[in-house]
């Protein structure tokens, strides 16, 4: 059967934060173009929408520009690159203005201004929210204002399984609609990608079932090399179990950490958050959970060990105004009301600092593609995010790629059918013959599993030359298996199996390369810690790693210079 | 199993790709659980247009003269008009109760530049006025003078 | 660990390509006490069969993907403690929707009365990002703030009588989110709203049967939401008559 | 017939709510005493003819009884015809709607007639 092929100006993977805002960027960049929006989930289930805390940027009297660059550096450990960071930081305020303008129901203050919180490794209160459901309404504002431009044509609940790539230069993508199975191509001048991170390659995370890295790996086997994936965050504070998120908010807005003798250990021992004790920055204070764990005193719990956090003292009116959300989440998930008692939490992976490897513009490698979002590493957040960093980086990139896009986009023919057509064949034939396999020994959920449990064994929040080494001999075992895994759905609608089988795959490529630059990383420098390296190491080190695809091996790693300028490397220390 | 809905309920404008199994209504519907209250109370309207035109026939008989009065005085007395009045006040009471306790939140926060009371108070003020105008009704039909 | 317990449960099942009409299937397995129900359909998909289809992402009740019905009643899966339930939990997709497959019901429909309403802030001269955020007091923002909670589970639509027999109602999760724009201290939209809300699907179809409100996991009071937007758009639509809108009729 | 009760499907939707609020109101005393302590034998007075005109024709209550009368049709009318719909019948929605608003009208117009010729 002939595929079908239809043609829009410019294609967006992904209908996150990241994606709508630079859907909506082209749009208004030029009404005249027409824009194909293609997610695997209808747009406000992406997992944008779980995000709680808020989003920065300067917006009070005693804040500035500088001081919100300086905190972003400083947070990233020297590794964002500062050309970025300045941009970054300039384009925020106005950002966060015009999804006010769309609706966003932030929070008030008195005289109706926006009102901020504080955040972990922010100087000052810089952090707009929206109560604590700041992702949710911030995703739901950007696609509610989405749907009144009718040259956003969305493709919901399709799943992109390919870049077609010719000579260099991107030209669409191959679809596949979940809902009956048939993979099409949508051809594209430009392509952006905005498909999210990928913390379901760990068994502990905050992150939803749709984050498997799919973005990532689509750029990569392409040929865009992936940027210091090393980097991996972990928020101090997940509900055991579970692990969902109880929001840094909690502690912006007062929230203290308590062991198991009921001290406050930021405080009462040096783990390098100086004064700013709850608000240190995330690795930090994650390193410094797992030390007090160590030194035995954790709370034991069903799940494990664990840490309190203690919101009592701020009074039920307080947690119901401010993070309502904490509350909900803690009496349903964890049976725990944080009005009366501490709620129990430990460290949980959350965010990927590193992703496609992108430029300013979020263009990469291939021309024509860009990136933006938690899928892409345009270097803003180095070693280590700053929380609230991250929402406002999707509209702030978001759009710059959008609009870079649509320049790039006036310079391009369409590229030949004739290729584009023998590309989407054969991926007709892979996928055809994925759904009908029927032999194999291996079972999707369990490689999962193996994976998941190899991840947090050598990539945890302390990591080792050997446990590393063997996870990445874990994640080589995989690879091979993942050709005997057999299905047992043989149907063309709405087939979640097939799906899921092809989300392992994307899963082990960002896994893999996660393990293999952090072997090489022989420092440790933000949420990188290495027991064996305890330090940083500015001769050696201050430069990204690259993660080049190799077929059929490991990926060759390489390095890329730090954008630096106004702040020199220092020690960090708060 | 429950029964279908709408053939066409739900369904998009454009087609989608595959075919669908119809729609189907919840399964408790309609007397199942809360459904039961919501079905009778769209019931009563039977009755409140029974009562009306009963209303009617009573009125215009008082304007019809003595005789047509006493006559409608009669007919009053039937055990089946005067089971349907108990049915009806049982209905009235009924609606009363879960129109007031659902009336409330349908206030718009603000009507023009005006707020209304909180819930509470409003509801508060619909039985008051409810017990005030049937007690001033009876008390008039029973032969007071205001 | 904790002690395992056993449950059964009976799924529909339906797959367009092989089955006529949707049939159940029974699962029996052992679940932890503190699972939520998505928990043990994402055991059964994983681990005892893989063919069964679902939706699901967050499962920290706010994407909106996982409503299903249990028991007869709309819940959001990864919300509802199992230990509420006894042995056998049935579980079929979300009522009045079409079924794609399984536990997968189709949502355009539902997308496109969410389009209908124009859920978007409208203004008669847009602003520049330059301009900075408007000013609304907290009091203006609690006035909506409520009806902009809505996770799109549409469980309130699976609960509706209204919605079951009248295509064309724009349901109360929609009118919700446009009532939730006419009330908002920054929209000048209102006038076309009411237009969209005494049009084809109208809100007035309501019948008050506050079963939308009563199945809402979030709290959103649709029910509340299309009682007031009736009265605003009869409010609006008596100014009509009596003052003409200009540049209309 | 469609786009027409469309049209005038706020005016229709203000009676109905007036009927369950104020029919409600009205008719609770009107039903206890009329429909059923008077026929039962109590307060003969009530029900004097003589009595009951002379009330009954005061301004006052010939708007009253009006209202009792027209505004319970409404939301009779209004009820039957969603209960109709719930009940699997929005197709012949238009004619059971038609009907339904028909009586009404028709019962409203002689309530302001049986008021006015009292
Ligand atoms: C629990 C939690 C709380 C957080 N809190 C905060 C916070 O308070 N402040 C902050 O700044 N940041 C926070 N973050 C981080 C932030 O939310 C994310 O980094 C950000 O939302 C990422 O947005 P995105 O648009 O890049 O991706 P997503 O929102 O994940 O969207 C990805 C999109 O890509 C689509 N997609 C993916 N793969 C494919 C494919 N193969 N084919 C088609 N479509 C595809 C998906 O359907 C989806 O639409 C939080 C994150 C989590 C998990
Ligand atoms: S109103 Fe409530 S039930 Fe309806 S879709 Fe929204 S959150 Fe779900
Ligand atoms: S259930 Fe339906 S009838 Fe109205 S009050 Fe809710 S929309
Ligand atoms: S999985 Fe997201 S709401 Fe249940």
């Amino acid at each position: 059967m002939e595929i079908e092929s239809i043609s829009h100006d410019i294609v967006i993977v992904g209908g996150g934060g990241a994606g709508l805002r630079a859907a909506i960027a082209v749009a208004e960049a030029d009404p005249q173009l027409s824009i194909g929006m293609v997610s695997k989930v209808y747009p406000m289930r992406s997992h944008t929408v779980s995000a709680e805390g808020g989003a920065a940027a300067v917006a009070r009297e005693d804040d500035n520009f500088e001081m919100h660059g300086f905190d972003t550096v400083k947070g990233s450990d020297f590794l964002g690159d500062q050309d970025v960071i300045q941009y970054f930081v300039q384009e925020a305020p106005k950002e966060l203005a015009l999804l006010e303008h769309w609706g966003c129901p932030w929070s008030r203050n008195e005289d109706g201004s926006v009102a901020t919180r504080a955040f972990g490794g922010m100087s000052t209160k810089r952090t707009w929210y929206a109560t604590d459901k700041v992702g949710f309404h911030m995703l739901h504002s950007l696609f509610q204002h989405s749907m009144r431009f009718e040259q956003i044509v969305r493709y919901d609940e399709q799943f992109v399984t390919k870049l077609l790539v010719e000579d260099g230069v991107v030209r669409g993508v191959a679809s596949l609609n979940i809902r009956d199975g048939v993979l099409r191509i949508i051809r594209g001048r430009a392509v952006i990608l905005a498909t999210g991170g990928a913390g379901k390659i760990f068994p502990f995370t905050t992150n939803g079932n749709i984050k498997t890295g799919d973005g990532m790996s689509l750029a990569y086997r392409a040929g865009v090399p992936l940027k210091d994936m090393e980097f991996v965050q972990y928020h101090p504070t997940g509900l055991p179990g579970t692990g969902i998120l109880i929001t840094e908010a909690a502690r912006g807005e007062g929230g203290y950490l308590r062991n198991k003798d009921e001290e406050r250990f930021l405080v009462e021992r040096d783990y390098g958050v100086g004064t700013k004790a709850e608000l240190g920055p995330r690795d930090m204070i994650s390193r410094a959970i797992i030390q007090e764990i160590e030194a035995g005193r954790g709370l034991e719990g069903a799940h494990g060990q664990y840490m309190n956090l203690d919101l009592t003292h701020l009074g039920e009116e307080k947690i119901q105004a401010r993070i309502p959300m904490v509350r909900e989440l803690s009496k349903l998930y964890i049976d725990v009301d944080p009005v009366e008692a501490p709620i129990p939490i430990r460290p949980v992976v959350h965010y990927m600092m590193g992703g496609i490897d992108t430029d300013i513009d979020g263009a990469t490698s291939i021309r024509g593609l860009y990136a933006a979002g938690e899928c892409a590493s345009v270097s803003l957040n180095g070693a280590n995010r700053l929380g609230s960093n991250s929402l406002t980086e999707c509209l702030v990139f978001g759009a710059r790629a959008g609009r870079c896009a649509v320049d790039f986009s006036r310079g391009i023919d369409e590229g030949s059918d004739a290729n584009l057509r023998a590309q989407a064949e054969e991926e007709v034939a892979r996928i055809e013959a994925l759904r009908n396999k029927r032999s194999g020994n291996e079972k999707i959920s369990r490689l999962r599993e193996e994976l998941n449990t190899t991840m947090e064994s050598g990539c945890g929040v302390y990591r080792e030359e050997g446990s590393m080494q063997a996870s990445c001999e874990t994640i080589d075992v995989i690879k091979q298996r993942l050709a005997d895994v057999s299905l047992q759905d043989g149907s063309r609608v709405f087939n979640t199996e097939l799906i899921a089988a092809m989300e392992l795959a994307n899963m082990v490529d960002c896994a893999e390369a996660v393990a293999r630059c952090a072997v090489v990383r022989k420092e440790s420098r933000g949420a990188h810690t290495r027991r064996d390296h305890p330090h940083r190491d500015d001769q050696n080190f201050l430069h990204h790693s690259l993660a080049y695809y190799e077929p059929g091996s490991p990926p060759r790693v390489g390095t890329k210079p730090v954008t630096l300028g106004k702040w020199e490397p220092e020690e960090r220390k708060y | 199993m429950a029964r279908p809905a709408h053939p066409h309920a739900m369904q998009p404008s454009r087609p989608g790709s595959t075919r669908t199994a119809p729609p189907q209504m919840p399964p408790r519907y309609p007397m199942g659980g809360r459904y039961r209250n919501y079905t009778l109370f769209d019931a009563t309207g039977l009755v409140y247009l029974l009562v009306g035109f009963v209303a009617l026939r009573i009125v215009w008989a008082l304007g019809s003269g003595r005789e047509a009065w006493q006559s409608m005085l009669n007919q009053l007395e039937n055990p089946l008009y005067i089971a349907f009045h108990v049915l009806a006040f049982v209905s009235v009471v009924f609606v009363a109760v879960r129109f007031f306790s659902l009336f409330p939140k349908a206030q718009p926060p603000r009507i023009g530049p005006a707020k209304p009371p909180p819930a509470p108070v409003i509801t508060a003020m619909l039985y008051g006025v409810w017990f005030g105008i049937t007690a001033v009704m009876t008390f008039v039909l029973i032969g007071g003078n205001l | 660990m904790s002690e395992r317990q056993k449950k059964t449960f009976v799924i529909t099942r339906f797959d367009p390509d092989t089955d006529e009409v949707p049939k159940t299937e029974s699962y029996e397995i052992e679940v932890e006490p503190y699972w939520k129900i998505l928990d043990a359909i994402n055991y059964i998909k994983d681990e005892v069969d893989p063919s069964l289809s679902h939706r699901w992402s967050c499962r920290m009740a706010v994407c909106g993907s996982c409503g299903m019905m249990v028991n007869g009643e709309p819940r959001l899966t990864c919300k509802d403690r199992l230990s509420g339930y006894g042995d056998t939990i049935e579980i079929s997709p979300l009522s009045n929707f079409p079924v794609i497959r399984d536990l997968v019901v189709e949502m355009d429909g539902f997308m496109d009365k969410f389009n209908q309403v124009k859920p978007w802030i409208i203004r008669a001269k847009e602003l520049a990002a330059e301009d900075g955020p408007m000013r609304q007091s907290p009091e203006e923002l609690e006035e909506f703030k409520q009806f902009s909670m809505c996770i799109n589970c549409m469980l309130c639509y699976s609960a509706c009588p209204v919605v079951a027999n009248e295509p064309e109602f724009l349901g109360p999760a929609a009118i919700a989110l446009g009532h939730r724009y006419n009330i908002d201290s920054r929209d000048e939209g209102a006038a076309e709203r009411n237009e969209v809300f005494r049009g084809e699907g109208t809100v007035f179809s309501c019948s008050y049967a506050n079963e939308c409100s009563e199945v809402c996991p979030k709290n959103v009071d649709p029910a509340a939401a299309v009682n007031q937007a009736k009265f605003n758009a009869v409010i609006d639509w008596a100014t009509g008559l009596v003052i003409s809108r200009d540049g209309k009729e | 017939m469609k786009t027409f009760l469309l049209r005038v499907e706020p005016l229709i939707w203000l009676l109905f709510g007036q009927g369950i609020l104020i029919g409600t109101m009205l008719l609770t005393g009107w039903v206890l005493v009329v429909g059923i302590l008077a026929p039962l034998g109590f307060f003969p007075n009530g029900m004097d003819y003589t009595r009951a005109l002379d009330v009954a024709s005061n301004p006052v209550s010939r708007l009253v009884l009006f209202a009792l009368i027209a505004l319970p049709l409404w939301k009779g009318a209004h009820h039957l015809r969603s209960l109709s719909i719930d009940l699997g019948g929005a197709d012949r929605d238009t004619t059971v709607a038609t009907t339904l608003y028909a009586l009404a009208v028709v019962g409203t117009i002689l309530a302001a007639i049986a008021v006015v010729r009292l």
